[in-house]
């Protein structure tokens, strides 16, 4: 398959099945939502070594907020339950209920329950209050510039982390350029984030390493600096490659999001020095979760 | 003149040997006779043939009547909402479930087929009270023990080492004065040590004002109680009631006895070890074990069931301690004229919680390792452990292994871990539970005319439709009669008698008015006279109840 | 019971007056009245005068003629039998009358309600919120160290409560009766029994008593070393409420007592909850006990003996043949105003000064009961502890006292006939 | 279907317990089934049919008419449907209610709304003493739903609540929340004397306070609270003046109380 001269692998991004997590901050202004919610998905880029992927899923307006404030949504994958309500514990503890005017409430009304002000509550040391509104929990933790004002509790689902797809380029530039107009277009989108600094990622990795210690190592197949030396995956026009890596909240969003991205990248096509696409499995070994690149650009 | 014939029943009558024999009784105005006298009428006979026939069923710890039991009936109104007693042609409305007004609690023992409740915790000051309480409680006969021990007279006598005689002697009074049938030491000293602003009080301990010990005061009771000759051995509520690790505590307190009669009372509260993750264990094993050994001890159980009731005790260290544990969250705590205090606290028994749960299995492992019915009692502390509406099912957990053990199966399960319940094979037969309901407790109170049907005895007669099912077989007898009225059918009453009180007069030497009568005038918020209930009083107080005195073999 | 065979004067009375019920009087029963000659108090003295006659002329009455005892009650138990809704009312008895009225109001279907019930309700209400910590009359005379009287002198109702249980010559601890602290809290109260026998005078915090709660909320704020919004709460600088929880904190056996009847009755629960929680916070480390006296007019022997007999406390309707408590709608006041009773029956041994409600068509009391109306049955009866024995409450619940018959008269006891109506009921049920 | 028509032939003299004519407990009863059922009046034992004529067959929509002020516990413990007094209630209106709306077009008497855990209850007219209070010797109140009440409420309104929320568009009486423990009252008139007296937790919104005040109830100075404007949200479009509440208008000035007994209440004042 080749689209505007780019060529399409016939292969599939192998992802994972995840727990997931929509939440709101809501603060006095955007800027401070913004400044509290990328706190709080910072250094989350993989479960690897992150413990939690994250990423702002969009600026909310105040219509769209339960407090009627300026606010963000914010989405967060794990592993487990019990990873992801820690990494919530730790990243509301010190990024939202630290945050100046901030507020925080669940995302998502379905789905299993994650403690959210049930637990943030005992900073009030005694002092805390909660309140039930219109069937909802809320605690109100007493905090120097006014009350933390946090949903007692919020919903995780099963969702889908790791959908990804390759960009091949000629060019470094190329590549991050396309990477970047895609970017740009999958943002739009809800139940989706990409979870790597501006959504982009060099670093693929395989399974297993020379070394004991680690159980993932670099893609050397895909690293152009290595063509001659490794069983690489490019030919000789290939000069750099980045990845796009996806969480959604459902398949479908997951699906759409690579579909949006790689259209994006397609467009670009081989005249802007972009060769082909392709995707990081793991031979269909590991992850539940396949999309294969020709049907969903069909 | 009435002559009742009750013919062919299966009668049981452990106090005269009798274990299931088939047998006509007579009785001629409330008394039973072994046969007709030349002129007799049967002026009503009932076929009971094939029936169980067993003499009226006695309770001899049960808090019906007093203070602290009127605090439980007007500090909850819920408890009663839901259990109300209706009016008939023949009884009044009354209501209450752990609770229950004397009316209520008077029709539902004759209902079950008792016929005596003793009151095991009168404070001599409110014996007035009690007699009341209990003279409105229809039909059954009643009595109470005095509680001494941590009153200020008692302990003044200890502190300026008053000889034996003397306390002797104030002992005596107080029976005399109070018309009561025992003494009961609640927590030896230790209501008197709450005051004093003292938290706990082991045996060994001085009471901080007096320095006197629990232990010098169970012996100088026990010693008054059995060389007075009253019938019934001092009735002993421990120290550190409820305490993990009193277990202890109960066996040196048999010890302290020093080998006089002593009835440990609610013995379930008191057998708890200190064994396991959570520092709470059955002392049941080595409880019995005791009991087994020491013939000069008895014990009644105090049985918890699960579910919700009020504890109300005279113990108000422990019972101030427990109110932290109340459900509902409400507690009453007094102190009380000099002579003692009392502790009111509604508290629920959870089948799934760790420490109620094992202590329904303690309670249930000593009846099943004491080896002699005549020495261990059926209560549940009414309403302590659980309203005495449950007996059927006590019973029922005792005569069947297999429901025991279902039951067993359904509680907290590392309670079910730590208790040896599941190993217990006893089954009581009718033939024991009839001892340890009847004529147990007639023979350790000294009710000679009671708990047997032997001729002379009072017409206290209760007749059962067999039922392999004990519970529903107790719960509610065919026919029920008192002192030979028949007051109950089919598990209704049908008429309303009024019991009789039975008290013990000991012979003393009135001559300790003589350190009484100022002691009052200095000290009490009465005057002396005005603190003794005479016979005719106690008669007013009863409503026209029987004084029914029992005789008392002097020993020193 | 005579001192001596010749002597008129019998000692060790205990006296019906008032709910300290003190028995240490002496009276002499030598003519037309009774006197008391020793012990007691004004009301003692008034009480036994007034109705320690012998009263043998006074006859029932029915529609204002007089009729026999047996025509009366027939009339009485007539017209509850015809009640829809029947209320017995007044209910200042003895224990025994009092057990027979409640015989006779489970047949007639009715509500008992004593005299007091609008307080007593919502005092009753404390232990079944949140139950309490108390002490009773004997403990003060000997352990208390600091009493604190909430809203009340004691005195104007029962007058001899320093004199028998403060001021003794000596007590069986520390500290020696004369050195006790007394504290008021309110102001507008006789507080001259306050002072020590060394002349030492009470602490008297001055302040509108209607304003007792925020009295209440500071002690409580303070004793759980949190701030108040004043820095002078009712006027009284902080300091001082400080030192007065100081003061309890030190104590050995502080004890905080309150009549009910002395607060305003919208607060009456409200004020002995707060009362309460203060004694529970200070029983942590030291004892400190409350003390509600109260019982007169035989209070407690009516609310005892209901609650005993039937499990609830009164304002209990038996209409529908099983208890139901409702003490906010079962007040004879409320029952009258609102038309859901068509007989109230007043019945009142003790009492014979509080006039029954003008709605009363049976009124069972002493002859000497003054009446705006002529009732449509009037039963004399007579008194418990001047006319015949009997038991009575004292209302620290810590005793029953004997009441002794001091005076022959033909008169019925109020027991007798209310057996007799209920007798009478069930002949016209049957 | 229409909805059960029971019009009170005569007002009784005496109060009538008429907590089991509900929806819950009429459900599957035919108009037979439910006029043989009995109430008792003062002494007397009467039909269903005796007190009220019957008419329409939709037991889910119970209609009390006729001068209902003497019928106690009118929807007490339903689940669900709809129970509609046309014109004054007694005591104990919803006592318990478990869910379902009751319409009180008039005036109700003392605790209503008593022990309620879900559920709402509109009275257009006056509560007295004790609406969504414990009655005595219960450890709460009202324990959840909404009680609405268009005009004035009597004393200790909200006594011992622990749930819910409590809408008075006109005063509240003395001691309004007092020893409540969790839940909140709202009051757009005036309030009587020592709001929150003993109160434990929850939240009384006032406009003003009145003059007796508590020692314990101490001012934490004026503050915006981000949950006002979810509350407020949540009422929007009901009845009376808290439907209209503008939901960003949440400053208020914040006292906390009773102190001496935890003194984690607040009694918020509007504007503040």
């Amino acid at each position: 398959m080749i689209i505007n001269g780019v060529s399409i692998d016939d292969t599939f991004a192998e992802a994972f099945g995840m727990r997931g997590i929509r939440l709101i901050i809501t603060a006095y202004n955007e800027t401070w939502a913004l400044n509290s919610a990328n706190a709080m998905t910072g250094f989350a880029t993989s479960v690897i070594a992150c413990g939690a992927e994250a990423g702002i899923e969009r600026v909310l307006s105040p219509a769209e907020t339960p407090d009627g404030r300026p606010g963000v949504s914010v989405l967060l994958f794990a592993v487990s339950s019990k990873e992801l309500i820690k990494q919530i514990e730790r990243r509301v503890g010190q990024c939202v209920l630290t945050s100046p005017t901030s507020a925080i409430f669940a995302g998502l009304e379905e789905g299993d329950p994650v403690p959210l002000g049930k637990t943030l509550r005992f900073f009030g040391d005694g002092f805390q209050t909660s309140k039930q509104i219109a069937g909802k929990r809320y605690w109100r933790v007493p905090v120097m510039d006014g009350e933390f004002l946090v949903q007692d509790t919020a919903r995780m689902v099963k969702s889908v982390g790791g959908g990804n797809f390759l960009v091949l380029a000629d060019t470094q530039v190329q590549a991050l350029e396309a990477c970047e107009a895609a970017i740009r277009e999958m943002r739009k989108l809800t139940d989706v984030v990409m979870p790597f600094p501006g959504g982009v990622v060099r670093s693929g990795s395989k399974v297993g390493s020379k070394y004991k210690a680690l159980s993932a190592s670099t893609n050397d197949a895909f690293c152009p600096t290595l063509r001659g030396a490794t069983k690489s995956e490019l030919d000789e026009r290939i000069g750099a490659v980045l990845e796009i890596v996806i969480d959604g909240l459902t398949d479908a969003s997951v699906k759409k999001a690579m579909e949006v991205g790689m259209r994006e990248v397609c467009k670009i096509g081989a005249a802007g020095g972009i060769r082909r696409l392709s995707a990081g499995n793991y031979g269909g070994k590991l992850g539940q979760f396949q999309y294969h690149l020709r049907e969903i650009l069909k | 003149m009435s002559v009742i014939k009750l013919t062919g029943g299966r009668v049981i009558d452990p106090a005269n040997g009798i274990n299931d024999q088939v047998r006509d009784i007579y009785v001629k105005d409330g008394r039973i006779v072994a046969a007709l006298a030349d002129g007799d009428k049967v002026s009503a006979e009932y076929n009971v043939s094939g029936r169980v026939v067993m003499s009226g069923a006695i309770d001899m710890h049960t808090h019906i009547g007093g203070g602290k039991v009127n605090i439980a009936r007007e500090m909850l109104p819920e408890d009663h909402r839901g259990d109300p007693v209706a009016r008939t042609e023949v009884t009044r409305s009354s209501c209450g479930y752990c609770a229950p007004g004397t009316l209520a609690a008077g029709y539902r023992y004759a209902e079950m087929g008792y016929t005596s409740c003793f009151e095991p915790a009168i404070i001599p000051m409110n014996a007035r009270q009690a007699h009341m309480e209990m003279g409105d409680t229809p039909i059954v006969d009643t009595g109470g023990y005095a509680m001494l021990g941590s009153d200020d007279f008692l302990l003044r006598m200890l502190v300026a080492n008053e000889d034996q005689k003397s306390i002797n002697d104030y002992v005596a009074w107080i029976l005399h004065s109070t018309q009561t049938l025992g003494i009961k030491v609640v927590n030896p000293g230790g209501i008197s040590a709450f005051k004093f602003n003292q938290r706990k009080l082991d045996l060994d301990e001085q009471n901080a004002y007096y320095g006197v010990t629990p232990r010098r005061i169970i012996q100088t009771l026990t010693r008054a109680v059995h060389e007075l000759g009253v019938p019934h051995p001092l009735h002993v509520h421990a120290s550190n009631l409820g305490v993990a690790g009193n277990v202890d505590t109960t066996l040196a307190t048999m010890e302290a006895a020093e080998g006089r009669p002593i009835h440990l009372t609610h013995i379930q509260f008191h057998s708890y070890g200190t064994e396991g993750d959570r520092k709470f264990s059955s002392g049941a094993a080595r409880i019995a074990e005791a009991i087994n050994r020491h013939k000069n001890v008895s014990a009644d159980v105090g049985q918890v069931l699960f579910g919700q009731t009020v504890t109300a005790s005279g113990d108000n260290m422990s019972q101030y301690r427990n109110a932290a544990f109340a459900s509902p969250k409400k507690s009453a705590v007094m102190d009380i004229e000099m002579e003692a205090g009392c502790g009111v606290v509604p508290f629920k028994y959870k089948d799934q919680n760790f420490v109620n749960a094992l202590q329904w299995a303690i309670g249930l492992e000593i009846f099943l390792m004491v080896e002699d019915p005549w020495r261990i009692f059926l209560t549940t502390d009414h309403p302590n452990g659980a309203p005495f509406t449950t007996y059927p099912h006590l019973i029922k957990l005792l005569t069947d292994r297999s429901f025991r053990n279902a039951m067993l199966d359904t509680i907290n399960p590392d309670a079910k871990a730590m208790s040896n319940l599941a190993a217990l094979e006893r089954e009581y037969s009718l033939y024991e539970i009839a001892i340890m309901t009847r004529a147990a407790p007639a023979r350790i109170l000294g009710l000679t005319d009671r708990g047997h049907l032997a001729p002379g005895a009072a017409a206290d007669i209760v007749v059962y439709t067999e039922n392999a099912d004990r519970e529903r077989m107790f719960e509610k007898p065919d026919l029920v009669f008192k002192d030979g009225e028949l007051v109950v059918r089919d598990g209704k009453v049908v008429k309303v008698v009024r019991g009789n009180t039975h008290v013990v007069k000991p012979e003393f030497d009135r001559g300790i008015e003589k350190k009484i009568e100022p002691y009052f005038r200095r000290f009490h918020s009465v005057r002396m006279n005005n603190f003794k209930i005479s016979d005719d009083e106690l008669c007013e107080c009863g409503g026209g109840s029987k004084l029914i005195p029992h005789a008392c073999g002097k020993r020193s | 019971m005579t001192n001596e065979a010749s002597s008129t004067v019998v000692t060790e009375v205990a006296c019906p007056f008032c709910g300290l019920a003190c028995d240490d009087l002496s009276v002499d029963t030598a003519g037309e009245a009774l006197a008391v000659v020793g012990g007691g108090c004004a009301k003692a003295q008034a009480g036994f005068a007034r109705l320690g006659v012998s009263h043998d002329g006074a006859s029932a009455r029915v529609g204002g003629q007089p009729a026999s005892l047996e025509a009366a009650c027939a009339e009485v138990a007539r017209r509850v039998k015809a009640s829809a809704q029947p209320v017995f009312a007044g209910m200042a008895l003895d224990v025994g009358g009092m057990r027979e009225v409640m015989e006779l109001a489970d047949a007639a279907g009715g509500v008992v309600d004593h005299l007091y019930s609008e307080i007593g309700w919502r005092s009753t209400r404390v232990v079944q919120d949140v139950g309490y910590v108390t002490t009773t009359l004997a403990e003060v005379k000997n352990r208390a160290d600091l009493i604190v009287l909430v809203g009340t002198d004691v005195v104007s109702k029962a007058s001899r409560f320093f004199e028998r249980y403060v001021w003794n010559d000596e007590a069986m601890f520390e500290p020696a009766p004369a050195a006790r602290r007394i504290v008021y809290l309110g102001g507008g109260l006789n507080t001259a029994a306050g002072q020590s026998p060394d002349g030492r005078a009470a602490d008297v915090f001055d302040f509108d008593r209607a304003r007792m709660p925020e009295a209440l909320s500071t002690l409580n704020a303070l004793l759980a070393k949190q701030p108040v919004s004043e820095a002078a709460p009712l006027g009284i600088e902080l300091a001082r409420w400080q030192a007065l929880v100081e003061a309890l904190r030190a104590a050995k056996y502080s004890v905080l007592v309150w009549m009910a009847g002395d607060f305003e009755p919208a607060q009456v629960d409200l004020n002995i909850n707060a009362i309460m929680s203060a004694v529970r916070a200070l029983n942590v480390t030291t004892r400190s006990n409350g003390l509600g006296l109260g019982g007169a007019d035989g209070e407690l022997n009516a609310s005892m003996v209901h609650a005993w007999q039937t499990g609830y406390p009164m304002r209990t309707s038996f209409a529908s043949g099983i208890p139901l408590y409702d003490p906010v709608h079962n007040g004879t006041a409320r029952l009258v105003e609102q038309g859901e009773t068509d007989t109230v029956v007043w019945i009142s041994a003790l009492n014979d000064k509080t006039p029954p409600p003008p709605e009363a068509k049976v009124v069972i009391a002493p002859p000497t009961l003054k009446l705006e109306h002529e009732p449509e049955v009037f039963i004399p009866v007579s008194t418990p502890g001047v006319h015949h024995v009997g038991h009575f409450f004292r209302g620290d619940k810590g005793a029953a006292l004997p009441l002794r018959a001091l005076r022959a008269t033909r008169l019925p006891s109020a027991a007798k006939v209310a057996a007799a109506i209920t007798a009478q009921l069930k002949e016209v049920s049957a | 279907m229409s909805a059960l028509v029971l019009a009170l032939r005569n007002a009784p003299a005496q109060r009538v317990d008429v907590g089991s004519l509900n929806p819950t407990a009429l459900a599957g009863l035919s108009l037979a089934d439910i006029a043989a059922l009995t109430l008792s009046v003062g002494k007397r034992t009467v039909r269903v049919d005796d007190l009220f004529e019957l008419s329409g067959d939709d037991s889910s929509d119970v209609v009390f008419r006729g001068d209902c002020s003497k019928l106690e516990r009118i929807g007490a413990g339903m689940k669900s449907g709809r129970v509609t007094v046309d014109g004054d209630a007694g005591a104990y209106v919803g006592q318990g209610l478990l869910g379902g709306d009751i319409v009180v077009k008039g005036s109700a008497g003392a605790f209503c709304g008593t022990g309620m855990k879900r559920g709402r209850i509109e009275v257009t007219g006056d509560v007295a003493d004790f609406a969504g209070a414990a009655i005595p010797g219960d450890m709460k109140g009202m324990a959840g739903g909404l009680l609405l009440v268009g005009g004035n409420a009597g004393e200790r309104l909200g006594d011992r609540m622990r749930r819910g929320q409590i809408l008075v568009s006109g005063n509240a009486g003395d001691y309004c929340g007092a020893r409540m423990i969790a839940g909140t009252i709202a009051v757009a008139g005036k309030v009587g004397a020592y709001p929150g007296y003993l109160m434990k937790r929850g939240t009384l919104i006032l406009n003003a306070l009145p003059a007796q005040m508590l020692p314990g109830v101490v001012d934490c100075g004026s503050h915006r609270l981000g949950f006002l404007s979810l509350l407020y949200a949540s009422w929007k479009g009901l009845p009376g003046p808290f439907g209209a509440l503008d939901a960003s208008a949440c400053t208020v000035r914040r006292y906390m109380g009773d102190m001496g007994v935890s003194g984690r209440g607040e009694l918020l004042v509007r504007g503040g």
